[in-house]
């Protein structure tokens, strides 16, 4: 799977997207997001307020509760500021 | 004629009335929108997820053309880095009725800043850079519509 | 920068565009009128006064420019002889802000129609030609701002 | 003075314009218009209707009652059909 970073969380993560292979357990957005926070210093960084991360998968806006499933994209990112 | 576009290049105005106002339109409405140099700012960047801008543009374009009697419609957005003065944004919509073309700018323009998908970083002459915070008059502004 | 003019000579809307814009401002609106060839409709004579004219339309500018901040605000009117898809009427109104420009936009298009002494002709091709009545539904429209 | 027609009136008087010197007795747009009603056949056509006619005096809008004084101008015509 592969997660997209976008605006300030792109910024924090150093990177623009990368693969993983999600660990046993991480089921929906909301444990992506929670585990993304501790696995190193800039997930930290990047996901410290969680409720200030908003998620898109396979190209539609979803909620923390949402399943990856096999979505082949997670895109994580800051609420919109606009056009 | 509905013509939808999310690209870095400049939006060249003149050019793109033209080609919307091929057809003959009985009223013409536009929005354009340009980047303020206020309180120093040397340049905006709009960060995008190009699919989601995509769409966003595209639903907008066909709620716009449901709802309202449409000649034409062109709807371009620029993203990337960006100077003040230049533009942002470009509504044009055309119909037989000025109404109607009022009203779908007016719509278009109001639903584009909270339905598309973009995240606004602005940096100043002093080195300052910073990505801009949501804010709540734009929803306000957009739920007159619902 | 207002500029406001009332001439038998077509209109160069990427012209006025141009001229409009050379300042740089965070919003621009416009609207265009073109003539429609509804109906068969191969003329339209506009009929005017020219001291009625020429003050309806400083007056309009002068209260758009006292109730919004304007960066420049360009009112053209054509009058005499035009034919189908030739443009009657061009507002385009800057601000900072874009809510300023379309509210002001809206508004001059709504006065333009009740508040500036013109007088319609329509010539068909058929040959019948009649000067337009008054519509109620101009005024309702132009009370709104009242 | 000078009267100016528009639009319908115009075409019924058959001139934009002429000089007038007015009659004893009219002193208001009201006379004037009432005046030209009966002055000939053209002018029966012009005015059959004055609660259609419309007035300026020296480039402003006035009613029937507006007194003609030493104004340079009247001008007659329909109500405005808009821009």
């Amino acid at each position: 799977m592969r997660i997209a970073y976008f605006a300030w969380v792109r910024e924090r993560m150093g990177i623009a997207e990368e693969a993983v292979e999600l660990p046993t357990g991480i089921a929906t957005v909301g444990d992506l997001v929670r585990w993304l926070a501790t696995r190193d210093a800039r997930g930290a960084r990047a996901f410290a307020e969680p409720h200030r991360i908003r998620a898109a998968l396979g190209g539609a806006m979803v909620g923390a509760d949402a399943v990856i499933g096999d979505a082949e994209e997670v895109a994580l990112f800051p609420p919109v500021t606009g056009g | 004629m509905i013509r939808v576009d999310v690209r870095p290049e400049p939006i060249d105005v003149a050019a793109e009335l033209a080609a919307h106002d091929a057809g003959g339109h009985g009223a013409s409405a536009s929005f354009i929108g340009r980047v303020r140099g206020d309180d120093g700012l040397v340049e905006l960047f709009l960060d995008h997820h190009p699919v989601l801008t995509a769409r966003g543009l595209d639903e907008l374009a066909t709620q716009a053309a449901a709802r309202w009697r449409l000649g034409a419609l062109t709807l371009i957005h620029r993203v990337g880095a960006m100077a003040p003065g230049d533009t942002i944004v470009l509504v044009l919509a055309s119909s037989p009725h000025r109404a109607e073309a009022l009203a779908v700018t007016e719509y278009l323009i109001d639903r584009l800043k909270t339905d598309v998908m973009l995240w606004k970083r602005e940096t100043f002459a002093d080195g300052r850079a910073a990505w801009v915070e949501q804010r709540e008059g734009d929803h306000a502004r957009a739920e007159r519509w619902d």
